[in-house]
């Protein structure tokens, strides 16, 4: 099997109703594997927001291949609010998992470690809180007196979808300090990952490269995208593309402009 | 002390800001937070100035003012060691109990006008201990009897595990304080150019405040110096166009 | 303040029944801190193995040190046993908290998360539980049937050692893939590391080295010891002295030869 | 299929660990557990020869077969990820109903003798789903009745969170199966040059057995082959000195 694989291919591992973790802008989104996705007919998908999201899940809500988003907030950060979410969220046409950054991670860190939860500090009397009829409260059985404290549940994505700078022959993954790409990874099921290039060489060869890699163990298909985090930025490699962001962000706030702009990225023939 | 007369409403932000944070080690500030950036640069200069301990300051997002290596959990983690001192939220909407929302209008969860999320603030304000709110927009429509949708709560049942919480209200219009054990504001300062009863106008919930409130104090000269000299040029690595509008306002005053 | 100080300044920053984390064989032990910790008469040390520990416990231990050790396990490895904890427990001049390996990072972790316990799996019908008053077992809230789960309360030691390749000028300490050298400083109140060698350039300026790289935000004190974790192996540049391990466990299984051997440590001379 | 005639016990220890091992795709063996680890690396030679899927091999304390970079929690995360397949564990003690004993002889604290501690069985055992236990000493003195310490116990009532187990036990005179509800060993086999009598005298607990049982089967031709060719290559980088001995003792048969 070559180490690479087309993205449609990856595409088709990717199964509707699947739970689907993806990063946040700053961390290695893997926009590139947004067409195939909504080339293929995506839909149903249950977005993990590792913790929150921004111009992926705003295109995929838009393009209806989504059912539920758990998020800690989604946002096209300098470009504003996220326009198809907004509007996905007024109409009632997904579902609403909203929480805070560390229970996101603190459910996947759950997953993988086989916990069944996690406890969380803070959350008391947070509408959040209230609204997550998935989580629980306890009193800690180590306090002398009430002390209550939230446990929020494994959360196992389906799939884990990230793009990273590169991954060698043997099909390890540079991620360098971005840790949450191996959490998501050792949390999913599967891990589909897509890098700017193959790398010679064995990333797990030598301490140093060791240090920033995602082992193969945890990788189950890889491919190659250069420029595959655009617009979103990827650490090391390449800035956000901040007007190709508030095109979007333009494009977005009307729903027929940003059917041209779904029809356009997918090499559709705009009607 | 020598204040700058006719500082700008920004300047007197940023240098109200550091003073807010004296005494504290580590601060961190959101990817997109220019003012509080800059008045955490300032804390640190002055520190340096005056011979105090060194401020650490961390920037999300930000690669140059990132001192963390475990990825994006290890800013709340950091936070739960108690290694962060303070912190900014702001909000869309903020009430009289200190609650604040980032979530939206109406009723949840078909919101009629939806905003990003509530991103850390469910945690971060439970366990930081100097949660200073920022919100430049003081209006109705931002501090409302009660916020819509809670995305943290100001204040908690004394069963209930918090070191953190707000420390401080900072606006456009003037600065509070906030009294914990009451669950309610009181007006420290009015800005230069506001009074207090433009401030109540502006105020959804009732605050105590004095007959004749002080007037927010001019910064410092030292301040002053310190922010058009070393900050602006740290500020400019990370919020270029922020630092060169501070710049141009400054050679027009 | 210079970077790094004189290793009997790092003993005193040490205090008597602090509870001392300290790394397993292979992660990067500070050999090179035992001999100023018995200089400075240290007793009353609660020894927490991250998760295991080998020479380092067992001189401590035999030189009276140590009041606690919280451990899965104690051992020599390929020299055998441990001959002076082997000592202790049976004539019962330690207080024992048996654990198992991953009991040991769930503890920590939690006191990394601020988080009041972690569940494990496992442990339910051990004698490791049985004879672990600190630790609870709940019914799984999340669970529809009876489902048992072991609560692991936080574990914050008091201070952290442990001994790296390197440091920068600016107090940043490399620690490759041994990522359980920053759980345990996260966890503890502070942290103590030796080093081989002060680095120039800044370990946090590039992402391929800040991957492997604990922040100066985490690490309170540091001193230079060349060789500082032998006998032990450290990891990227030194195996194990087996001649030395093997001599050291010759002279510790007899109480008369491990005095000497203590007393050349301390560089006393020998009665 | 051929055999290879007058294997030494320890080959026979390896092919058949490699046996138990058909079907795993990911083993992780400890540190110093030379005939373990041989017996993995023969499982992934024969399966490369037989065209089956790829074996993963991690040898704790390795630098070379080590797939991990999390630090010291990265196997037992993995093992509760279900992504080991097969572990081996030991025992100063092993008791008829798979009960382990890593701690000591004697009462608890104050054990008479004190082995080196539990390390990880009490987690690994309930999570990988073969537990393959190893101990080549067969005497009274490992196969008790009952142990004086439960490191790690061989079977968990219903309600109990369970997905591993053990699969196995090899000694350096038989090889049994675990039946976990009848909670009893079962001998499968005997090694060549022992007998059902000695095991019996060596065994402090009662087992199943056919009243003549099976002698162990001499390794396959193509697994010695296997086995004095790239495997021994293969282990001569982490064990050196058993990977000689290995060899010295085919050139002297």
């Amino acid at each position: 099997m070559p180490i690479s694989q087309p993205l449609d291919v990856l595409a088709a591992l990717i199964p509707d109703g699947a739970r689907l973790a993806i990063p946040a802008d700053y961390a290695g989104v893997s926009m590139a594997m947004v067409a195939p996705l909504l080339k293929r007919g995506a839909h149903g998908l249950h977005l993990v927001c590792v913790p929150t999201s921004g111009i992926q899940a705003d295109i995929l809500i838009g393009a209806g291949a989504v059912a539920t988003v758990e998020t800690s907030a989604v946002t096209l950060g300098e470009a504003g609010g996220a326009p198809a979410f907004n509007r996905a969220v007024k109409s009632g046409t997904i579902r609403l998992m909203d929480a805070t950054c560390p229970a996101i991670h603190a459910g996947l860190i759950a997953a993988q470690k086989g916990m069944p939860f996690l406890p969380l500090r803070g959350l008391i009397g947070s509408d959040i809180l209230a609204n997550r009829q998935d989580w629980r409260v306890i009193d800690n059985p180590f306090a002398d007196e009430r002390d209550p404290v939230v446990l929020i549940p494994a959360l196992a994505p389906d799939v884990a979808l990230f793009h990273a700078p590169a991954a060698d022959r043997f099909g390890n993954v540079k991620i360098g300090r971005r840790r949450e790409l191996a959490t998501m990874a050792y949390a999913a099921r599967s891990t589909i990952v897509t890098v700017e290039r193959i790398v010679e060489g064995d990333l797990m060869a030598s301490e140093e490269s060791a240090a920033g890699t995602l082992p193969a163990l945890y990788v189950d298909a890889i491919g190659v995208a250069p420029g595959g985090a655009a617009p979103c930025a990827l650490w090391g490699e390449y800035e956000t593309d901040t007007a190709a962001m508030r095109a979007y962000a333009k494009a977005a706030r009307d729903p027929a402009a940003f059917a041209d702009y779904v029809a356009a990225l997918t090499g559709e023939v705009p009607a | 002390m020598s204040a700058a007369p006719g500082a700008s409403p920004r300047e007197i932000l940023i240098a109200t800001i550091a003073d807010l944070l004296d005494g504290v080690r580590h601060v961190a500030v959101g990817a997109s937070s220019p003012i509080p950036a800059a008045g955490a640069m300032l804390r640190r200069a002055l520190n340096e100035t005056e011979g105090k301990p060194p401020v650490r300051l961390s920037i999300l997002g930000s690669v140059r003012h990132n001192f963390f290596t475990n990825g994006g959990v290890e800013l709340f983690d950091c936070a739960a060691q108690g290694r962060i001192d303070a912190f900014f939220l702001g909000g869309g909407q903020i009430d009289g109990e200190a609650n604040i929302n980032l979530v939206g209008t109406g009723t949840y969860p078909e919101t009629d006008v939806r905003w990003p999320g509530s991103f850390g603030s469910a945690y971060l304000y439970f366990v930081v201990p100097r949660v200073i709110l920022f919100r430049e927009e003081h209006s109705p429509r931002v501090f409302v009897p009660k916020v819509d949708f809670v995305s943290a709560p100001g204040v908690s049942d004394p069963g209930t595990f918090r070191t953190g919480g707000p420390y401080a209200l900072l606006t456009g219009k003037g600065l509070f304080d906030f009294d914990k054990e009451r669950r309610r504001f009181a007006l420290r300062s009015v800005h230069p150019g506001h009074s207090l009863r433009e401030i109540e106008a502006a105020t959804g919930f009732g605050f105590d405040h004095a007959a004749a409130p002080a007037e927010t104090p001019q910064p410092r000269a030292e301040a002053m110096r310190l922010l058009h000299g070393r900050v602006l040029d740290e500020l400019a690595e990370t919020y270029p166009d922020f630092a060169a509008s501070l710049k141009d306002e400054r050679a027009a005053a």
